[in-house]
């Protein structure tokens, strides 16, 4: 695949060319941390920052989105209008939730139109960490601080150069419409990339994580649901700052007989998330909703996708109003599973 | 929750819409009074008769806001009338504060007004009410707590 | 470990031992720096798990009301344990405001009053090492020591990156307690109070809602600032609720404008100003500009701080004939 | 887009005609017409299975199709008025328009119940279901795929009983075994009275080449089951239709999941032995 270097002096004018003739959604600093953001100022992106406060997902599956409209008892519109897209400056986890994702709007061949338009319409260019952040696990489920999964176009920051790796067709078209700024990648430089990714690995503190899934099983009625409910506060920012978290609500806004029907973020921490039109409530305590979020992503996911939906960035973690610790949790598991 | 692009509400024959909660035994009394009476007074007010102020929820009024009415008046009994003995003071505290955190957030002050009508005081009701729209009118349209929907085509 | 560490875990013991309670409340440390969490003690010898330092910011009152609830599938008689937590003055505030709402039973509870010197806000320490993350943190008194991932060192005294509700806190010490293990050295000035509303108010009101409007965008409807919040109990939240339905669920910027409005006016006469939501908050936003406001309307207008005894009546919940009236229309 | 291709948008169906089940008339039965001929072909459904009803502007409410594919031209769906949608639907006159999402998850196995006999036991509101399975076994058609086949259908009292017209039908055909039972009887009730439970017992179909389908109210199911074990219906013979809250019904949303499957696709029926794998949170 194409692989061609880039002066980072010319990094505007590289962001400046992707972006031409597409929305560009790139990390720019914000009051707390960097967000990702969509920009026409290329010299606002910040690539500084390993992980954003909140994830990218939000470019291919909105906070909310309307599905369609309605006047009366008539469906009106149903067609999103969504712009070729290219989402400059992603690290490599987040990119990988894009294709954990995929899976879920694609299961059992029930394709989501509105994800999957969004999917289709969005470049994907990566960048690979030198530095781990502050809780980052990446390569303990799965990923690698320069994983390729998900993107389009991997970069390597090489302190002056930028080496861009096109992992895809799309990708190396991107990368051929930046060719006159960029030159073909030597050997020295591709040494120098993957150098960097071993250096990163290496900073990388391993978490157990457990794999033994008929062991997980059998924490289901565990004493450390019950410590950790105590402590959960049945918020949504774990949920809503992780990358592969994609439950949903449906609901409808209306006036006068007019209106839409939309879909946004929900979180099974949410005490109503579950709760059913007759009272019942299947779980009634955050014991379980917390367990709910835990095994979804190690036990149910894996069952169901043969992997974890955790893709190790570490945003729970960091924001957590109630300083829970996924990767805490996660070795308590695991020892559990092997004490067992 | 930009300025409303309906070219009706911004020309010249735009009208304000005010939503009024009035209280069931004072305030509701009063301005059916004015209706009886015969005293003039402005047709483009929506009447909510609630049983007290004291029902009145500060969410009402944000509901209200958010669904396009460009000024809200509520009103009730005069201190020591309320059919309820004392549902006007609790609710004096609360709108004391709703009214000030609205001014604060930057909502116009003339939006959200509060009022004491009693049953006896048809001409009262019909000025305030007066007064109310002709300081709505003066800001103009709603457009920051307004929530817009998709134009449907 | 601190004097005041000490002291704690030293009590907690003797409380766990004398049989004093049965479940002990308290903070200790979290997987990030500077962030601690808090954590549930039903034994002495557990209580070195216990750590008392500046990063202690939780407000531990959010954690009671579920103690006390009958679990489910209970038979029979059941009693409430008795339960011990260490309270900074903002952590029994709210313990008073929620003996007073009748969601903590007073007899079941044992508070430990520590004097607070305020607590800090990691995000302003995290924000001095520029984009990198925090890997470490060290904290000596009121010297606080950081090292970012890419091995930056940054010192601080607590005072320089202090949460901005305890830059104003006039209660550090607790005003509930069964037992003082320490007072707050000193206070802010009383001139101190209110200083971030005052400038609010000074701004024209288009440029309030403008500065509002980008604090609020950010809003991701995550209800962080009501889960931490020890005043948002309500069984179902107005923001939650379908039949009336008060609000949509998206972030169009006139519900979270709504949203945020309820909440702060369901907080009047209530709220402490603990900093509990903006902590909480992942996009650090403003909450307290708006909490401030209703606090200090409460103060001024009705002559009530809350929270600070049990034995005054919430503002919204008493009135006065002669409240004032000013802002009401004549004709 | 169109309701064929977007699974987010329901068909169009009108609400041709409305009938009120029980006494407490909180139960109404809603028979819905395609408004596009096309789409009724599109719809093709096996009794077992839900549709998202859709009243645009309240919302949408997982319901499982009480009709039968064998009786053509309509789709029957009993609704319990309970929330917003459900009371909005209630609220409704004939001619209204209303939408249909579906059909939406995994039916009776019919085909393992051919050539086999059948045992249906329902209780309450939960027979919806349990009538579609009944009148597909029983439609001319499909009669002789079938061994014989056995209704123990009960609810509180005889105005609780769904579909009083179809049980008069079927108590008079020779090719079913039916028994009406009901907790308590009133002054004109001639028929059986006892708990579901209870008069399976009694009942006792054989449970040799046969599978048994079951849907009640959880009270129901947890007596239920003891007796179905006694029988000696096996675990994967023993089918049983849960109820969970949903938003999507195709998934996605997560809302539905259970271990590791979804209600709304890998359900709503499941066999006991399915289920006894799944964490008890239903």
């Amino acid at each position: 695949m194409l692989e061609v270097t880039l002066d980072k002096a010319k990094l505007q004018e590289l962001v400046k060319l992707l972006g031409a003739d597409r929305r560009l959604v790139a990390p720019v600093a914000d009051k707390q941390g960097t967000v990702f953001s969509e920009i026409t100022d290329p010299s606002l992106v910040c690539l500084d920052a390993v992980n954003t406060t909140l994830s990218p997902k939000e470019v291919v599956f909105p906070q909310w989105e309307t599905l369609y409209t309605f006047e009366g008892d008539r469906v009106t519109k149903t067609e999103p209008q969504i712009e070729e897209t290219v989402l400059f400056g992603v690290r490599p986890c987040d990119a990988r939730a894009f294709e954990l994702l995929d899976r879920v709007f694609t299961w059992d061949g029930v394709n989501d139109p509105y994800y999957l338009k969004r999917r289709e319409k969005t470049l994907v260019v990566a960048l690979a960490c030198n530095v781990p952040g502050e809780a980052c696990f990446c390569s303990s489920v799965g990923g690698s601080p320069a994983g390729e999964s998900g993107a389009d176009v991997l970069g390597f920051d090489l302190g002056d150069r930028l080496l861009l790796r096109a992992l895809t067709k799309r990708g190396e078209a991107l990368l051929k419409s930046a060719s006159s700024i960029t030159t073909p990648a030597t050997p020295e430089e591709k040494e120098a990339a993957q150098k960097a990714v071993t250096e990163a690995e290496k900073r990388l503190k391993p978490v157990a994580v457990p794999e033994d899934l008929e062991a997980l099983k059998g924490s289901f009625d565990a004493e450390i649901w019950k410590e950790l409910g105590l402590k959960c506060l049945g918020c949504g920012v774990c949920a809503y700052a992780c990358p592969t978290c994609h439950c949903f609500d449906i609901t409808d806004e209306t006036r006068k007989g007019v209106g839409r029907r939309v879909r946004s973020w929900d979180t099974c921490a949410f005490s109503l998330f579950t709760l059913h039109g007759s009272g019942h409530n299947p779980r009634t305590t955050q014991d379980a909703r917390y367990r709910q979020r835990v095994l979804h992503k190690f036990l149910y996911c894996p069952e169901n996708f043969g992997e974890a939906f955790c893709v190790g960035c570490g945003r729970c973690v960091t924001n957590c109003p109630a300083g829970l610790d996924l990767r805490a949790v996660l070795e308590r598991l695991a020892s559990m599973a092997k004490a067992t | 929750m930009t300025k409303k692009k309906d070219g009706k509400r911004n020309d010249n024959g735009w009208e304000p819409r005010i939503v009024a909660f009035l209280c069931n035994w004072c305030s509701y009394a009063g301005a059916d009074l004015a209706g009886v009476s015969r005293i003039q007074y402005p047709p483009n007010v929506s009447v909510i008769r609630v049983p007290c102020s004291g029902r009145i929820n500060p969410l009402f009024v944000l509901k209200a806001l958010q669904s396009g009415a460009d000024g809200v008046l509520v009103s009730g009994c005069h201190p020591g009338d309320c059919h309820y003995i004392s549902g006007n003071l609790y609710a004096r505290r609360k709108f004391a504060l709703l009214k000030s955190l609205l001014e604060y957030v930057g909502i116009e002050p003339e939006r959200v007004q509060f009022s004491w009508v009693s049953a006896a005081e048809g001409v009262r009701f019909a000025e305030i009410l007066e007064k109310v729209i002709d300081a709505v009118r003066e800001v103009g349209p709603a457009s920051k707590m307004v929530k817009e929907l998709e134009e449907v085509t | 470990m601190s004097q005041a560490e000490d002291a704690l875990r030293k009590e907690v013991r003797k409380l766990f031992e004398n049989k004093t309670i049965d479940l002990f409340v308290g903070h200790e440390a979290a997987g990030v720096p500077l962030k601690t969490s808090a954590c549930f003690l039903s034994s002495a010898d557990e209580v070195e798990r216990l750590v008392w330092n500046a990063s202690c910011a939780a407000n531990l009152a959010v954690y009671l009301p579920q103690l006390f609830k009958r679990p489910q599938g209970a038979r029979g008689e059941w009693n409430p344990p008795k339960v011990g937590v260490v309270v900074k003055g903002c952590d029994s505030r709210s313990i008073v405001g929620l003996i007073k709402e009748k969601q903590i039973p007073r007899d079941r509870l044992y508070l430990i009053g520590v004097g607070c010197e305020g607590m800090i806000d990691r995000h302003k320490a995290a924000k001095a090492l520029g984009a990198v993350g925090l890997a470490e943190a060290k904290i000596d008194g009121t010297s606080v020591h950081i090292i970012g991932t890419d091995g930056t060192q940054r010192s601080f005294e607590s005072e320089e990156i202090l949460a901005d509700s305890c830059r104003e806190c006039r209660h550090r010490s607790a005003v509930l307690s069964d037992v003082v293990l320490s007072e707050a050295s000193e206070q802010p000035p009383e001139s101190s109070r209110y200083t971030d509303v005052s400038d609010f108010e000074s701004q024209s009101p288009d440029e309030r809602w403008e500065y509002l409007v980008s604090e609020l965008s950010r809003c991701i409807r995550c209800y962080a600032c009501r889960e931490a919040c020890p005043n948002c109990y309500c069984q179902e939240c107005f923001a939650d609720e379908t039949a009336p339905k008060w609000l949509g669920v998206t972030t169009d910027l006139s519900e979270v404008f709504a949203f945020h409005l309820g909440r702060v006016l369901h907080q009047a006469g209530r709220c402490v100003d603990c900093g509990a939501c903006v902590a909480a908050c992942p996009q650090g936003i403003n909450l307290r500009l708006l909490n401030q406001k209703v606090n200090r309307d409460v103060e001024e207008l009705f002559g009530v701080e809350s929270n600070l005894s049990l034995d005054e009546a919430e503002a919204l919940l008493s009135f006065k004939m002669e409240d004032d009236q000013s802002f009401m229309t004549e004709p | 887009m169109d309701p064929i291709t977007n699974p987010y948008v329901p068909y169009p169906v009108r609400i041709d005609e409305v009938t009120i089940e029980n006494d407490e008339r909180d139960l109404k039965t809603f028979k819905l017409v395609f408004v596009d001929s096309e789409h009724a072909k599109a719809f093709d459904y096996i009794p077992g299975q839900f549709a998202e009803l859709s009243v645009l502007g309240k919302g949408e409410c997982p319901i499982g199709i009480a009709s039968s594919p064998t009786e053509e031209g309509y789709l029957l769906f009993t609704v319990k008025k309970t929330g917003v949608v459900t009371g909005e639907l209630h609220s409704l006159a004939e001619g209204k328009i209303i939408g249909v999402r579906g059909p939406l998850g995994k039916p009776y196995p019919i085909e393992r119940m051919k050539g086999k006999n059948v045992v249906i036991v329902g209780g309450g509101f939960a027979f919806t279901t349990l009538r579609a399975l009944t009148q597909y076994m029983i439609a001319d058609a499909n009669r002789g795929d079938f061994g014989e086949i056995t209704v123990i259908y009960g609810a509180r009292s005889p105005g609780e009983l769904l579909y009083k017209e179809e049980l008069k039908a079927w108590e008079a055909r020779d090719d079913l075994t039916t028994v009406i039972t009901v907790d308590k009887g009133d002054d004109a009730w001639k028929g059986r009275e006892g708990f579901v439970p209870t008069i399976l017992e009694e009942v006792a179909p054989s449970s040799k080449d046969a599978l048994m389908a079951v849907c009640g109210p959880p009270i129901m199911i947890k007596f239920t089951l003891p007796v179905i074990d006694k029988l000696g219906f096996a675990p994967s013979d023993t089918i049983l239709s849960l109820e969970m809250r949903m938003k999507c019904g195709i998934g996605k949303c997560g809302r539905c999941n259970i271990g590791s499957k979804y209600v709304c696709k890998d359900g709503p029926v499941f066999t006991l032995e399915e289920l006894k794998a799944l964490p008890a949170e239903f």
